[in-house]
């Protein structure tokens, strides 16, 4: 098969599958839904897989195929192609998206088996890879922003899947409207990004960059990138729009680790690795980033800590990784903030879809206040979860662990980090093992709190292979991105992730630290882990009263990060309401009183017009054809007389 | 209709000879038809009038002449009397069209003290050269016939048989217009002379590559097309009103369909366009088929080269060989003319909703997968 | 003795000429006739004056488009008629009439 | 060009019929009987003439039929040209647009079946 | 005066008079009969033009299958012939009668003033032998250039078919029987 059809057949297997179940969005039986849309994710897999095996036989500086369907827009001077590209970075994405997407389209199998709207479900779910693939194989940025909305609005119908819950609607609508709001300043970037280099396209913005940095803040590329990071700061769930997201929870728990946990919050970050060279170029906009990113590590990993839903745990632990990854991208990390979020798709998913098990074991109850001893029912969630655990604090040699270390070390070593960054980044990796411990103790371990009148029951084999898989992927997904230092250690292991990246990712040239340092940051932070995470289980499995102590002692902290910082009550009172004051008084005075009584005397005037000529229009259709004669009569003898 | 004098003339008389043949076929197969029955139904027939009761043709003719002429009260009249004249224009038309022997090539001759020729005379009515078409077109009108005696009679079981034998007239031309689409497809023209020409010679087609040659089959179109036979053979007996399709008359329930108030030799002139649309299908189904004129197993060249020993010129041995393929031709004519005949005494009447069910929901689904298996396989075996 | 060619020499002219004599007696019809079906033959009229163009000069200039064109003509013509009868038939069940002006009153 | 000939035997033909009928109407005796004239109604006297109630079916049929009868002829340009489309290596391309319209075309034989557009009772 | 020239004059004089009479007689099942003639007649013109295959294509559709429609219709509903043919209004009618002479005038002029082109373009191009083939001429066009216009009327069609039972099974509108 050429790349052409290989190409089209990864972004179109999922659409098909969305257009036959969308087709047949009556039909009930989740068994056939959901074997087309897993067939078709898994045929766009087994097509990204021979697309990288064929950029892999490439040369190492030509590693890039693109593929040109057609002319999309071709306006004077905006010329933009339907073309894709797959190039190492968004190689990477596709095998996460349509991997870590088939795993939970069949995870979804299982779980949505008694769901009335299973074919819409499986359709949404199947549109929604098709739309990620364009936003990460697009190789301009219109092509991106197609796929971009169009994941915004997958995401939206399946937050509002269940609809009829007025709660879960609305929680969509604020997704949506979150979202909406970054959009904004996405296309604001790109019409700058436009205007500086001519042209929307990846490779040529990239190639285009000027060779030194700009330090204005007004200067074209940081207003530009800014913009692109406020649209990211929405998608990817960031300070000061990362609102969306815990209340996204609402929708099914699949399309929470699908959607709001591995693929489509990753967008930002993706987005930004992708104009890595830009974004280089605009210290300024890094510093932005870098601050944004570790603060939302902080204060999503604080808030973490006291919530009793586990999705919303799982929910603000997402937000606060992916401020991981931005902090990343704020030091010029790129290639450790790929290889995080990576290896966060591999566990973050899978402790969503452990969760989903456990919800669905408990008979839809998420609140971890009624859970506990879950251990010795659900043997194998437990197993799996207890990987990811591992994986996200941060425990050697576990993926999350490589990933994260590497972060923290280039936010003290790199040229654009700082002390303090690492520091904001360890504490949010104590606080992380900390609210997981929590999160753990509370589910599986301890004593069982479970109501009588519910019977905890292990998942179908269905449900529990996705996640057998994705433990194996926590465990050894960080191998392949092993620290020099370590490697070292182990005998020359090479970091196959940098070398893959190398060709399109800058890599920020280190001052020269010592061995010892880095070892010693590493361990640090380990430390640090295993200590919070220790506090952790005294606190809910020994001493299970500890914590109500603490919280009543320090009361108003306590509850000013019980309410999450009110911050949405803040949005409410400082934006929406004056808004829609504003808006209504506009309405009042510009539109009632004078867009439409102008429009009125138009309106009247035509209506008198019309009166005069309505006459001719009687109904009689032999009259009609009249007029169409005596026209046809009077051009003839116009053309004739000429 | 050709160059000079002679060859209008002749073309003239052949035409008029075509259409006598046919007028005249009816009462031979009105004859045929009650002995046939009264064979199959084990009682004598008609017999006193005549050896054999063939006589009894003759005294059926004076009897349909002396029939009193009388015209119902409240029919329209010009609709009345135009519909019996009507009903024998498709049937003859569509029937001139068939080719009923080999081409007769006639050499350059002295006649009136003038050079004439050399001709060629097809021996049919005229060679057209979209002959298929032509002949769907012009049998379709025959539902004009009907209507115009259903509605001119006055009479409302004529009116519900007219419109019932149209629309089942209509029903059947789909099945018989897409059964044609796969004998179309095998032979790739309209027109009649060349599918008899294809049709010449032992059965032989390519398939993938390879030559597949039959000893002793004629290369004949059931072979190509048994299930297009089947439909087109069927469509045919509802096209022309027959049993087990004669529904518009169906005597307890119509009297006697749209010609209950004709009598006479305006029934007559039905009964011949009746018995011409039966002719035209016999002579489509031998041409479609069965080879036409051809005589299996025997090519026109020898035919021709015997004929050239007994006849002593070019032109004469042309005519000669003609007429034996003629006399083929009458034979297989004959043949399907006798199972008509035999079918409507061997089967019984359908109902008018398992015609109509018959006719749309069987015979039309299977004729377009016939249509298509033919394309498939036509691309398989010839790519 | 007059010039009588244009009787003997028939030519595309001729074609034409018919072809708008028909099309305008389709044309009468439509305008003047009251019977809404009998309308519907008018166009049928209409259509056919105009088929008689597209042939002529298809066959006169050699070129296939104008017959292409005419099966297309038929056919849309062909549908039109099924349509147009359709909905006077609906009418006619319902009301009983079949006079154009009449089908004023259906406006609204 | 057999159009000559087709309207030499098509003039022939109506001549041939009219000759028949005014033989007939000339040879047979007349008696004049106004029953014999009424509409033919089993023996019993004829009612309203022809104001019947006839199933709109017919009509409907007839519609049918003229739509698949136009898909129909559709195919015959295409039989008589396929084998030369095969030729030219154009086969399949035409087959595969001959097969999408045969789709549509079976849709519309199946829709109509299953509406029961074509149930005659 | 060639056999073509006097087929011409037959068919010509036998399609406008039966147009004629379509238009002109009151009775609507004469009309539809006549009409069926005129397409007769004008099959017949296409041959004299060498269009064969239309031509037969034009007595399977028109004659045999549009106006047995008509004629079915007519008979099905009775419509007995009427005592006025044409529609009332004396103003009107004589603005349409205006037009269509003036567009039948205009026409006509228009093709004889361009009689010199037309008819040396003819004669330049008609060529006696395009008749044998034509109709896989067509074939190949229709599976070539207008494939797409090809599929579109299948598309139609189906439609037609549809809408055609929907309407006439309808058992009636928003309105009250009036």
């Amino acid at each position: 098969m050429t790349q052409t059809a290989l190409m089209a057949t990864l972004i179109l297997a999922p659409f098909v599958g969305f257009l036959i179940n969308g087709f047949r969005y009556r039909k009930h039986s989740a068994n056939v839904a959901g074997g087309i849309a897993t067939t078709m994710a898994a045929i766009s897999f087994i097509c990204s897989v021979l697309l990288i095996l064929d950029l892999m036989a490439l040369p190492t500086e030509s590693r890039r195929i693109v593929v040109s369907f057609f002319d999309w827009i071709r306006v004077a001077d905006l010329k933009v192609n339907m073309s894709f590209v797959v190039d190492p970075i968004s190689s990477i994405m596709i095998l996460v998206i349509t991997g870590v997407g088939s795993l939970i389209h069949l995870f979804s199998i299982g779980y949505m088996h008694h769901d009335k709207g299973v074919a819409k479900y499986f359709a949404y779910l199947n549109l929604f890879l098709f739309n990620m693939l364009l936003l990460v194989l697009g190789d301009n940025l219109l092509v991106m922003f197609v796929g971009w909305e169009g994941v915004g609005l997958c995401s939206y119908l399946l937050i509002g899947f269940w609809f009829t819950d007025q709660e879960k609607a609305a929680a969509g609508m604020k997704a949506f409207i979150t979202n909406r709001i970054g959009d904004a300043a996405f296309i604001l970037g790109m019409f700058i990004l436009f205007l500086t280099f001519g042209t929307l396209n990846f490779h040529e913005i990239n190639s285009l960059v000027p060779s030194s940095p700009e330090f204005s803040w007004l200067a074209p590329i940081t207003l530009g990138t800014l913009f692109l990071f406020i649209g990211a700061t929405g998608k990817s769930a960031q300070i000061p729009l990362y609102v969306w997201l815990p209340d996204a929870m609402a929708g099914p728990t699949p399309v929470s680790a699908l959607i709001h946990a591995a693929t489509m919050v990753t967008a930002g970050v993706y987005m930004i690795v992708r104009l890595n060279p830009l974004f280089l170029m605009a210290p300024n906009t890094l510093a932005v980033v870098a601050i944004i990113g570790a603060a939302t590590a902080v204060l999503a990993a604080t808030i973490g800590m006291t919530q009793w839903d586990i999705k919303k745990i799982l929910a603000y632990s997402t937000v606060s990784q992916l401020g991981y990854m931005f902090l990343a991208c704020g030091v010029g990390a790129f290639g450790a903030a790929m290889f995080h979020l990576m290896t966060h798709a591999f566990f973050k998913a899978l402790m969503f879809l452990g969760s989903g098990s456990v919800i669905h074991a408990m008979h839809e109850e998420q609140d971890v206040r009624k859970m506990g001893g879950l251990k010795k029912y659900l043997p194998i969630t437990h197993l799996t979860f207890f990987f990811g655990w591992l994986a996200i604090i941060g425990v050697p040699p576990f993926a999350g662990f490589f990933s994260k270390d590497e972060i923290l070390w280039m936010s003290f070593q790199s040229p654009h980090g700082h002390v303090g960054l690492w520091t904001m980044g360890a504490l949010g990796a104590a606080l992380t093992a900390f609210y997981m411990t929590r999160l753990m103790c509370l589910t599986f371990w301890g004593k069982s709190r479970v109501p009588k009148t519910v019977h905890p029951h292990e998942s179908p084999l269905l449900m529990t292979i996705p996640l057998m898989v994705l433990a194996l992927l926590s465990i050894v997904g960080g191998w392949i991105g092993i620290p020099h230092v370590i490697g070292e250690v182990l005998g020359h292991i090479p970091n196959i992730w940098e070398h893959w990246l190398e060709p399109v990712i800058v890599v920020p040239t280190m001052p020269h630290a010592e061995a010892s340092l880095e070892w010693g940051l590493m361990g640090a932070s380990v430390l640090l882990a295993v200590i919070s995470a220790a506090v952790a289980y005294h606190f809910y499995v020994q001493a299970p009263e500890k914590p109500k102590a603490l919280a009543d002692k320090i009361k108003p902290i306590y509850e000013l990060i019980l309410n999450k910082y009110f911050v949405d009550e803040a949005y409410f009172g400082l934006i929406i309401n004056p808004l829609v004051r504003a808006s209504r008084n506009i309405w009042y005075y510009v539109d009632v009183n004078f867009i439409d009584k102008t429009t009125y005397v138009i309106s009247d005037l035509v209506r008198g017009g019309g009166g005069l000529v309505r006459g001719l229009q009687n109904g009689n259709i032999q009259q009609y054809a009249m007029y169409i004669s005596l026209g046809v009569v009077l051009t003839l003898s116009i053309l004739l007389m000429r | 209709m050709g160059q000079d004098t002679f060859q209008i003339t002749v073309n003239c008389i052949k035409l008029v000879l075509v259409f006598l043949m046919m007028v005249q076929a009816v009462p031979i197969l009105v004859w045929l038809e009650r002995r046939g029955s009264a064979f199959i139904q084990n009682r004598l027939g008609p017999n006193r009038v005549g050896p054999l009761g063939l006589m009894q043709l003759l005294a059926d003719a004076v009897k349909f002449l002396t029939k009193e002429e009388f015209f119902p009260a409240g029919g329209v009249k010009f609709l009345y009397y135009a519909a019996p004249v009507a009903a024998l224009v498709p049937a003859t038309l569509a029937f001139a069209a068939i080719p009923m022997s080999a081409p007769v090539h006639i050499d350059p001759f002295e006649m009136f003290g003038k050079n004439w020729g050399p001709y060629t005379f097809f021996w049919q009515g005229f060679e057209i050269n979209v002959g298929i078409v032509y002949i769907l077109g012009v049998s379709s009108l025959g539902a004009y016939s009907i209507l115009m005696a259903g509605w001119g009679s006055g009479n409302k079981y004529s009116l519900l048989g007219a419109l019932r034998a149209s629309a089942q007239i209509i029903s059947y031309e789909l099945a018989l217009g897409l059964s044609i689409v796969g004998i179309i497809l095998l032979y790739g023209t309209f027109n009649l002379g060349e599918m008899i020409a294809a049709q010449q010679g032992l059965l032989h087609f390519q398939f993938l590559g390879h030559t597949v040659e039959s000893t002793w089959l004629p290369n004949w179109g059931i072979f190509y097309q048994p299930l297009a036979a089947v439909i087109f053979f069927a469509a045919t007996f509802a096209e022309s009103n027959r049993l087990p399709f004669d529904l518009a008359e169906g005597e307890a329930e119509l009297v006697a369909g749209f010609h209950v108030e004709y009598g006479g030799f305006k029934m007559l002139l039905f009964f011949i366009g009746e018995y011409g649309h039966m002719m035209v299908a016999a002579g489509l189904m031998t041409t479609f088929f069965f080879g036409g004129w051809s005589i299996p197993g025997v090519s026109y060249e020898s035919v021709y080269q015997w004929a050239q020993g007994a006849a002593a010129t070019n032109s004469g041995a042309s005519l000669l060989a003609g007429l034996i393929h003629f006399l083929v031709w009458t034979v297989k004519f004959a043949i399907f003319l006798w199972i008509f005949i035999q079918v409507r005494w061997t089967l019984p009447r359908f109902r008018y909703d398992q015609l109509m069910d018959l006719g749309w929901k069987t015979m039309l689904p299977w004729a377009l997968g016939n249509t298509i298996i033919t394309a498939i396989v036509l691309l398989i075996a010839h790519s | 003795m007059p010039n009588l060619d244009f009787l003997t020499e028939v030519g595309l002219t001729h074609y034409l000429i018919l072809s708008a004599v028909i099309f305008c007696i389709g044309m009468a019809g439509v305008l003047l006739r009251r019977n809404a079906i009998v309308i519907l033959m008018s166009i049928e009229l209409m259509l056919n004056g105009v088929n008689i163009t597209f042939v002529a000069f298809s066959s006169y200039l050699g070129k296939m488009e104008g017959q292409i064109m005419v099966f297309f003509v038929l056919t849309i013509a062909a549908a039109e008629a099924a349509v147009g009868l359709a909905l006077a038939v609906a009418i006619f069940k319902r009301f009983k009439e079949v006079n154009i002006r009449f089908f004023e009153n259906l406006k609204g | 060009m057999p159009l000559g000939g087709i309207l030499f035997i098509a003039v022939f033909v109506i001549l041939f019929g009219c000759l028949m009928l005014f033989l007939a109407s000339k040879a047979g005796k007349r008696v004049y009987d106004p029953v014999k004239f009424e509409a033919y109604e089993c023996g019993i006297p004829a009612q309203e003439k022809k104001d019947t109630k006839i199933s709109v079916k017919f009509y409907l049929t007839a519609i049918l039929f003229i739509i698949f009868d136009i898909e129909i002829i559709f195919m015959y340009p295409w039989a008589t040209t396929f084998r030369d489309f095969i030729q030219s290596g154009q086969g399949l391309f035409v087959l595969t647009s001959m097969f999408i319209f045969l789709l549509v075309f079976i849709y519309g034989l199946f829709w109509e079946v299953k509406s029961k557009a074509l149930e005659w009772d | 005066m060639s056999t073509d020239a006097i087929l011409f004059w037959i068919l010509a004089f036998m399609t406008v008079s039966s147009a004629l009479t379509v238009v002109l007689i009151t009775n609507p099942i004469y009309c539809a009969l006549s009409l069926a003639l005129t397409m007769v007649g004008v099959s017949a013109l296409f041959v004299t033009l060498n269009a064969y295959f239309l031509a037969g294509v034009q007595m399977i559709v028109y004659a045999g299958a549009v106006l047995v429609l008509f004629v079915m219709v007519l008979m099905l509903f009775d419509l007995k012939h009427e005592l006025q043919a044409f529609t009332r209004g004396k103003m009107t009618g004589a603005l349409k009668l205006a037009s269509i002479g003036l567009l039948a005038g205009l026409i006509a002029g228009a093709i004889l003033m361009s009689n010199g082109i037309l008819l040396t373009k003819s004669e330049a191009f008609t060529s006696p032998d395009m008749a044998s083939d034509t109709t896989k001429q067509l074939g190949h066009l229709i599976f070539s250039q207008y494939l797409f216009g090809f599929e579109a009327l299948g598309v139609l069609l189906m439609v037609v078919a549809v809408g055609a039972v929907a309407l006439s099974r309808s058992k009636g509108g928003t309105h009250a029987k009036s």
